[in-house]
């Protein structure tokens, strides 16, 4: 059994979600990863079972395994009690430690991740909120959302909401006590740990492109590539 | 890609009722072995264009009977019609024939450009 | 269609839901851009149903958008939790609301995790005490808030000021349900009416008048998928699924869109418009779009809450054609004023205006 | 010559074998039936696999072999208890009967897997889809349209529904699903020859005398067609046409068809009835929830009570040549206890 096989096993969710394929195609099915994207999460399980190392290593350096939506509609139906998600997730997570993230156009997108709904998270103790939804980096928000923003104290007060008021309510300013609290879990139990790994490989993979790098925010060049770039080779059906 | 920087993609589920399968019909009808097949894969394990490349002959007969054209006609061209497949068939198969026989039903056919 | 084997389904599936005392946790999502959504349910929980809800102003995101676009550790989203259940504990409640489904599909999972691997659940009592000296107990009832809405659908029902009928036609309203793929997907027991025709949103349409329409893509996913949607290079998969669903219900002639998760109520609402803006294509009659609702807004329109007051005007695709089916007087001059009846600007293209 | 009294559980196949061969070699039988009539669920299959002859002509075989003076039917007869006293037993019925017996043999055979229970097919929810005890019915009565009148031009059949599946509780294979849905695909082709037939297979099991050489005549002869892929969902379309979600797994892609009429392949589990003849008895059972024979090789009639014998499919799924083969090595071994007595 080789190395990486041993890695994932110590995630739990790669034990759940792995017992053995018998390759029916019955997450593939519904999968709507599948339907987009060159994508086939039974083939993911099938390599993976197999154990073989070059070939996780290979889809830890892929695109596959970052096609997935984690909808999590291929554990409802298997028949042999695997998931497909929890699979995948497990795979992301070893991606990451091992720093092949960088390697796919997928991959490097979870700087982009990382700096937007893990940093709202340390934040504002929220991973989305009204004020971090920026209409330019979401114009499919409409011209509705430019408005909310623009009027947002309006909007709120009528709605009986509570925008970084004190106390309870909708959306309301989440304590220091709370967010130093969240700052600690991540702490303790590796969240910040994997920041910094995304952080650090990002960095390395930035100087690699040629590309100028921040080490915050999202005005940089290798932050706008990661978030926009698509090199039209995830769907063979859309060439 | 309009200022939303993305578009709506094609998808790649086969859609059974959309698809033409006159090609399957015309094959059908002038080799009858094609119903037979039980896509084992021996002919896409012998077959040289299959070794050297991510061409699949047993994957293209499939999707002749889906009627796939689009991905059917990119990848007939690929075989080089020597027959080895037609060997190894269990089934009798006579699998270089019905690559011949969809050639034949493209060029006979005004939808398609091959 | 047969409702009589749907109904065999349902009983199988006969979740418990408490009736009083709940801890309340909000949505990320639902609070930021459906905030009367969840005042809707707290006014009806305590001031309608005279329930005890409570909201500790120290309780966070679960973390899950993040999570499950893998940024955050198991480890760390499981020690999340663990700090709310400890202001639970501390706040002397056992029974959780939870008003987003990715939320309640972690607790839901994590609460499986902790039963088959029990070193999980002493790692997360290390990890939460470590971090922050707190300690916990596992609720005794969790609850998505549709689940507690459905719960009380007859007693809403029973003070209903407008039923989900077409005034014009007399016919019920056309209603699809989208459920939100955590909420019963990952573990069917844990969802009213299981994982393939649950009964949480059907039930609240029956019980309100209206018709459920079932179309060949109900089950799909919104399109949302986390990583595919908060990456913009990526959308192109999550518009592709929402244009999926909308080409599949187009038929059945909907008047409307009722969602269980927050996310999937936004990304329903929203890609109406982008797919309007890409190619001019529309899914509802007449070259209209379909309002999408959340069971807080359609509630609030059967109990005869003023649409505005819900924030129904927030949405891209306004309401205004639901509104006129179902015959409510709605003032048009009042819609975008402050709480005090100030005029504000209009919002300009939006949808069904 | 009177060899000993054996009460034989279930009027089934199993049953009905076991009994005429054992009242052959003198024994006194009792044969319990729950139903009005013996035969069990041959009674509702029109033909058989895989030469298609007539249910009814095995039927007629097994009532001739109960006519026999050494057995006693009882219809309409359940078990309440059983007395065990060093191997000599006392079965008390539901209506008051005892009945005193020197072994047992249990032929309490399988129910069919409820199809409702597969939630994703719909079946009991959306029109024209069937199980296949369904069909075998529609063949019976000639009837093969759908619920508007007309007849299904395109047909699928989906496989181990029930069968290899944790989430239905069985990871067995039912062995007999895939003969049967290939037989039904020809019948429903002499009857509809217009009409197009899939089946949703994961892996084609045609393990039988002749099973594979049926299997390839309905490509040959009927042009049937095989699409490997487990069906995920079904749903109803606007014209009420079925449509089916399946990823054609050996062309990697997901499918979606339309289809008039879905069949579904229900598997076999041990019967309700077997499971508390189970209980009375204090009978072992596998993971398959099927009873557990003492070795699986040399005592695959054998069970963990003395005495007590196992015939046909209450110990696995078996077609109906292996049920009765199963039922004369239960007499075989039921002759060599008595004899030991």
């Amino acid at each position: 059994m080789g190395k990486l096989y041993d890695l994932l096993l110590e995630d739990v969710r790669f034990e759940e979600g792995l017992k053995a394929c018998m390759n029916c195609g019955v997450c593939t099915a519904i999968c709507p990863a599948a339907e987009f994207y060159d994508y086939d999460p039974r083939k993911i399980v099938d390599t993976v079972q197999k154990k073989d190392e070059e070939e996780i290593i290979e889809l830890l350096k892929s695109e596959t395994i970052w096609y997935c939506g984690e909808c999590m509609s291929c554990k409802t139906r298997c028949p042999r009690g695997n998931t497909p998600g929890f699979i995948i997730m497990a795979l992301r997570t070893l991606s990451q430690k091992l720093g092949y993230f960088t390697e796919s156009e997928k991959g490097r997108q979870q700087l982009a991740i990382k700096r937007t709904v893990g940093e709202n998270i340390f934040k504002y103790g929220y991973c989305a909120a009204t004020y971090a939804v920026n209409p330019h980096m979401h114009p499919e928000q409409g011209p509705i959302w430019e408005y909310i923003l623009e009027n947002s104290d309006d909007v709120f007060e009528r709605l009986g909401g509570q925008i970084n008021g004190i106390g309870t309510g909708p959306l309301r300013k989440i304590p220091q006590e709370a967010l130093d609290e969240l700052k600690k879990i991540f702490e303790v139990t590796g969240g910040t740990e994997l920041f910094e790994t995304i952080e650090k490989h990002s960095k390395i993979k930035a100087s690699e492109m040629g590309l100028q790098f921040n080490s915050e925010g999202t005005d940089n060049d290798y932050f706008v590539e990661v978030y926009t770039a698509n090199n039209g080779t995830h769907n063979a059906h859309d060439t | 890609m309009g200022k939303f920087g993305y578009t709506i993609s094609k998808g790649r589920q086969i859609d059974y009722e959309s698809n033409d399968r006159s090609v399957a019909e015309y094959i059908y009808d002038n080799e009858p072995s094609f119903r037979l097949c039980i896509e084992c894969g021996c002919c896409s394990a012998t077959c040289t264009t299959g070794n050297l490349t991510k061409f699949s002959l047993r994957e293209l007969q499939i999707l002749i009977k889906r009627g796939e054209n689009e991905h059917v006609q990119q990848n007939l061209k690929k075989c080089m019609l020597c027959g080895k497949c037609i060997l190894v068939c269990p089934r009798g198969v006579n699998t270089r024939n019905v690559v011949i026989l969809a050639k034949q039903a493209y060029q006979k056919s005004d939808n398609y450009a091959v | 269609m047969n409702i009589e084997g749907k109904k065999r389904i349902w009983s199988d599936y006969q979740k418990e839901i408490a009736d009083d005392h709940f801890f309340y946790v909000r949505s990320c999502i639902r609070q930021s851009f459906f905030p009367g959504s969840e005042q809707f349910f707290l006014n009806l929980m305590r001031n309608i149903l005279k329930k005890d809800v409570y909201e500790n102003p120290a309780h966070t995101t679960c973390t899950g958008i993040a999570y499950h676009s893998d940024i955050v550790p198991s480890a760390t989203i499981m020690t999340v939790i663990a700090r709310h259940f400890a202001l639970m504990k501390e706040s002397g409640y056992k029974n959780i609301a939870i008003s987003c489904v990715t939320s309640f599909g972690l607790y839901t999972e994590i609460l499986e995790t902790w039963k088959h691997f029990p070193k999980e659940l002493e790692k997360t009592r290390e990890y939460l005490f470590k971090a922050t000296g707190r300690e916990f107990d596992i609720p005794e009832n969790i609850a998505h808030t549709s689940d507690i809405i459905y719960k009380f659908r007859d007693e809403i029902a029973n003070k209903a000021k407008n039923t989900l009928v077409n005034k014009e036609t007399g016919e019920p309203l056309r209603i699809v349900e989208h459920i939100g793929c955590h909420y019963a997907k990952m573990f069917p027991k844990s969802g009213v009416g299981g994982a393939e025709f649950p009964n949480v949103l059907s039930g609240m349409v029956e019980a309100w008048g209206g018709k459920v329409i079932d179309y060949p893509e109900r089950r799909h996913c919104c399109g949302f998928g986390f990583r595919q949607y908060l990456v913009q290079a990526n959308r192109g998969y999550s518009v592709s699924n929402t244009e999926k669903k909308f080409s599949s219900m187009k038929p059945f002639m909907p008047d409307m869109v009722l969602t269980n998760c927050p996310g999937c109520t936004m990304f329903m609402d929203k890609w109406q418009y982008t797919i309007k803006e890409m190619g001019g294509v529309t899914y509802g009659a007449d070259g209209e779009s379909v309002p999408v609702l959340t069971y807080e807004e359609l509630a609030g329109l059967v109990l005869g809450d003023n649409p505005w007051d819900l924030g129904l005007q927030y949405h891209m695709v306004q309401s205004e054609p639901l509104l006129k089916k179902l015959g409510l007087e709605f003032d048009s001059t009042d819609k975008y004023k402050t709480k005090n009846g100030k005029q504000m600007p209009i919002p300009k293209n939006l949808i069904n205006v | 010559m009177m060899n000993g009294y054996v009460v034989v559980i279930g009027g089934g196949v199993a049953g009905m074998e076991a009994a005429g061969q054992l009242a052959e070699n003198g024994c006194l039988v009792t044969l319990l039936e729950k139903e009005d009539i013996t035969g069990g669920h041959l009674n509702n299959w029109h033909h058989l696999f895989p030469d298609r002859r007539n249910g009814n002509e095995v039927i007629e075989y097994l009532h001739k072999h109960i006519e026999h003076d050494n057995i006693t039917l009882l219809k309409n007869t359940i078990i309440d208890s059983v007395e065990n006293s060093r191997n000599k037993f006392i079965i008390k019925t539901t209506l008051g009967k005892e009945l005193n017996a020197d072994a047992i043999v249990v032929a309490t055979g399988f129910d069919l897997f409820r199809s409702e229970r597969k939630e994703e097919y719909g079946y009991g929810i959306y029109d024209n889809v069937l199980t296949s005890a369904d069909l075998e019915n529609r063949f019976g009565t000639s009837d093969l349209s759908l619920k508007n009148g007309e007849l299904p031009g395109r047909i699928g059949f989906v496989h181990c529904v029930g069968s290899r599946d944790e989430k239905a509780g069985n990871l067995y294979c039912s062995k007999l699903c895939c003969v049967t849905a290939v037989k039904q695909a020809i019948e429903l082709k002499e009857y509809l020859p217009e009409s197009n037939v899939f089946c949703f297979y994961m892996d084609m099991r045609m393990g039988g005398a002749l099973y594979e050489e049926l299997y390839m005549e309905s490509q040959e002869k009927y042009g049937v067609n095989f699409i490997r892929g487990k069906v995920s969902e079904v749903g109803e379309s606007f014209n009420n046409k079925l449509i089916v979600k399946v990823e054609d797994t050996l062309a990697g892609r997901p499918l979606k068809m339309e289809l008039d009429m879905l069949v579904l392949m229900a598997g076999m589990e041990i019967s309700e009835g077997s499971r508390k003849v189970g209980l009375a008895l204090n009978l072992k059972t596998g993971e398959n929830r099927f009873f557990a024979s003492i070795d699986n090789h040399y005592g695959s009639n054998r069970s963990n009570i003395k005495g007590v014998f196992y015939a046909g499919s209450c110990t696995a799924p078996m077609n109906i040549t292996e049920t009765i083969s199963h039922a004369r090595a239960a007499v075989s071994e039921v002759m060599n206890y008595l004899k030991k007595c």
